[in-house]
């Protein structure tokens, strides 16, 4: 189809790191079933390293949902933390060569996930952040806006 | 395999069809406004088309006014009645939540311009009644405007029982019939009608091609500005090729629509039974009140969009109440009229037959949708919160 | 003898176009606005057509918008631009007497809307000037609408020193390239245009087709309320087939211009003057500046009906200025702006040619006009007074 | 062509009475060159019976002007002054198997005439008449509504 890319229809079609982490140090889940988009990350992160040693997704939504979050995934496995956080939804969309300009609401998704999970890691690990790490409002205008 | 099963959407030239339009680009190729017998043979042609429509309609020739689609005899219609009632001082317009967009933007800007609008509600089963818009009449109603069958989930409305009472008020009834027409029988006289429109690539004629009837004495606005074609009232070099293509395919759709109406109806019944079967899965609209070749159900837990595409890496052309192409994040404005929550809504499948379906093709369809409904199922967050009990199952 | 010399009324459809057509009605006949690949296939097709256009015009596609035909492009057009201007309190436009009615009766309705036109006088030889629109030019001007070539005499108006005059004045610029398109070179960078109307059928394209061309940063407003094709600005499930055949007609027309304008200027050059050599003949609007297939001219003393009627007899399909069949006794309005009187104004015949029609086709024409003429002369009471000295000769 | 009957074809093709009658006893001419259509008809009157012997006309005009001209002398050829005088255009047009709408008013012209040709006998030859021979006023509007 040509409304996306090979790309994007490769991490649709096959999406990597699909599923749930029983023992996750951290879950992030943003959008809402309203919106028609819900994004849930999991990590296992090494306290040791600070790397991301395992991540999965679960999503519902469109297809450009469920590619973006394979893309993230890979994107962010095996890395350290503050790297996770510096990804940008921009990278997101370069890394799939390209998205609809009305599907960019779902690389910012999956930015918000990651970034979700790692501040879940955080709290659980009483680690202190910033206000740079503020939760998404969940609300999908709010997201409406262009960030690529 | 391939199955089209978006029918709805767009469907295939017929053999008829094309056959009445080839003979138009490069023989009768002559402007039907032209005095010289090319012209003239054109506009023959263009004669003939009108009486065939409006024969099949039961109305008169003078009565029917060929247009771009459906979309502009929609806006056209609107326009019209509008401007009628606001030179009698009536400029209240009544029609339904969920209308085709052509109806809905032209109230919108009707209301601009002054008009109110009324907008009546759908029962869940996706029939409007009659009595619904007895109730909504005023006294300064100057149009009611209710589709004859709804573009997604297929339920056919009490067509001649609404212009019954319309007719009874005394006011005008348009009826958009662009899902209906070619599929359901309409009689213009028997069901009340005074404005209809319906557009060709919906019954095998072509895209481009629509056709507004405006009951006699009714006089129509220009949405198109320009040269004296259709009486003055749609300007524009008329599009002879589509317009005979799309009255052949008008006629052939009317002669065969028994025979197809008993071929598709059972098909549609089994895929209703089939996709019904799979857990936490409604069918929209009421069984029996809609169109021979509509299923349109809600999954719960998944979203529409990604189901489209692994239908259609299967070979399967279907498509969704999701607006998601069109940019929007809405889901369905006709499965939210309907009742469905937001987050249902957003997880559902239109499957639109015609008779170029076969059985093979529902066997098809029955034997990969439930596997890609699980798949998906297994990927959802919102599936795993349904089945582990951390939210109610809607469905 | 059967010679069609009415192209500027529509002509066939060139092997080209239905070439390009054809494997729309059956194989890609999907909705371009689906996501599944029968969709997406046509979105291609769609997609092709539409940067097919940009790049004939010199304009990116975002640029291009289909519509049903040239008169909902010029309706389409004025309509924006007089939205646009309203919202900075500029309703004044600037038009020309001899547009088309597209363009003409679009104005009336802008007029009663509460915009003020000025039309401008056609000089004799059918060609306004870049000073005539300067000189009318105000300061609430936001809109100047001149047509590329006139659809009756053929007239080639100063396009690039309107657009720089416009341009210099910050005023957009709409043209009319009907009768231009694919038989003019037209670079809307170059000649600064801002909107532009064509449509498919005037150059071997499909009936049915029309582009609106918008510089990007014009908002265009809807003329057809509803679905979101064409970026929300023109709904109505795309005429595939048809865009893609005037695509491919397009394409070739704009190839092949010079070959044609080479093979054409003679036939046209021979045929006028073969016709202004009858007594009392005179050809309408400038004889260079004037399209390549066009010829008009007037004969004293007689009707263009009754001759059009007669050629026909003859095989020979051709148009006059006379809105006869129209219903109106008006003659054409271009011509009385050219400042013809009217009993001459009605006595006019447009020959219009294209690379079909042969040289021995010309030599029929200038061997059939002018017994054909001597004959109505002999029987009207005007050219007897004519004769008799009882009338002077106007020409 | 379609746009006229056959009646109306062969009377265009083959008009009857066409030409001038240097010996005219009456001529009437109506229409204006502005309006685009002029008929003038010649009649030759046998004083003792009243009948018109000849007839013949010439017209400006188109398709349907030339034909209802030719039709009209058809109709009065041969007959009494007093009939040609109730020829209406009615008659002609269903003489004429038809006329479309808006070509109805040539038929109102060679009613018209017809009775200015008259006229013109009478006045010639002082015969009084009454008002209902008054002329048409020659303006196309004029004849703008329907006669028939
Ligand atoms: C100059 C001009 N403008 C506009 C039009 C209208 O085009 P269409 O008939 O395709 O709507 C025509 C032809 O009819 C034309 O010649
Ligand atoms: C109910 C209904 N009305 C109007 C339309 C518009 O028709 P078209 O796309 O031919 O303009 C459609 C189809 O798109 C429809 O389903």
């Amino acid at each position: 189809m040509a409304l996306y890319s090979e790309k994007v229809m490769d991490h649709f079609r096959n999406p990597r790191n699909v599923g749930k982490l029983e023992d996750a140090d951290g879950i992030g889940e943003v959008g809402n079933a309203k919106c028609g988009d819900i994004m849930r990350m999991y990590i296992k992160v090494d306290p040791a390293t600070n790397v991301i040693t395992d991540v999965k997704f679960n999503t519902f939504g469109c297809g450009s949902a469920i590619a973006t979050s394979s893309m993230a995934t890979e994107l962010i496995k095996g890395k350290p933390l503050s790297e996770a956080l510096e990804l940008s939804n921009k990278a997101v969309v370069e890394a799939l060569d390209g998205l609809p300009a009305q599907k960019l609401h779902c690389s910012v998704l999956a930015e918000e996930a990651v970034r979700a999970a790692v501040r879940d890691y955080y709290d659980k690990n009483e680690i202190a952040y910033g206000d740079e790490l503020r939760p998404c409002e969940g609300h999908c205008d709010t997201c409406g806006h262009e960030h690529a | 395999m391939n199955v089209y099963a978006d029918n709805a959407a767009t469907t295939a030239v017929s053999k008829t069809a094309l056959e009445a339009m080839l003979p138009c680009f490069q023989e009768v190729y002559g402007n039907p406004s032209s005095l010289h017998s090319p012209g003239q043979r054109a506009a023959e042609k263009l004669a003939a088309a009108r009486d065939l429509f409006a024969r099949r309609l039961n109305a008169s020739p003078r009565e029917i006014t060929f247009t771009s689609g459906g979309s502009e005899a929609d806006n056209q219609a609107l326009r019209s009645a509008a401007a009628l009632g606001a030179r009698k001082g009536k400029k209240h317009i009544i029609s339904t939540k969920f209308e085709h967009h052509a109806i809905l933007h032209t109230l919108s800007a009707l209301e601009k311009e002054g008009f109110t609008v009324t907008l009546l509600d759908i029962p869940p089963e996706g029939v409007v009644t009659a009595e619904q818009v007895r109730a909504a009449l005023r006294t300064d109603t100057c149009l009611v405007s209710v589709m004859f069958a709804n573009n997604e989930i297929g339920t056919i409305q009490p067509i001649g029982e609404i212009g019954a009472v319309c007719r009874e008020a005394g006011v005008l009834f348009h009826t958009d019939a662009v899902q209906a027409a070619g599929h359901l029988p309409i009689d213009v006289e028997a069901l009340q009608i005074d404005l209809l429109s319906l557009s060709a690539h919906k019954f095998h004629g072509p895209k481009g091609v629509g056709v507004l009837y405006a009951r006699k004495g009714i006089p129509l606005v220009n949405v198109i500005y320009g040269g004296a074609q259709e009486r003055g009232k749609r300007a524009g070099t008329e599009n002879v090729p589509g317009i005979c293509g799309a009255a052949a395919a008008f006629d052939e759709a009317c002669e065969k629509m028994a025979e197809h109406q008993a071929y598709l109806t059972p098909l549609r019944d089994k895929l209703i039974a089939g996709l019904t079967a799979i857990p936490h899965t409604v069918l929209n609209g009421d069984a029996q009140r809609r169109l021979p070749g509509n299923v349109n159900v809600c999954f719960e837990g998944i979203e529409g969009e990604s189901l489209l595409l692994l239908l259609d890496d299967r070979g399967v052309a279907a498509s969704s109440g999701s607006a998601c192409t069109s940019g929007s994040l809405d889901p369905s404005h006709v499965l939210l009229a309907l009742g469905r929550p937001h987050e249902v809504a957003h997880g559902s499948l239109r499957l639109s037959l015609c008779e170029y379906n076969t059985p093979e093709e529902i066997d098809y369809l029955l034997a990969v949708l439930p596997e890609i409904v699980s798949y998906l199922r297994n990927m959802s967050p919102v599936w795993d919160e349904l089945e582990t009990g951390r939210r109610p199952h809607l469905i």
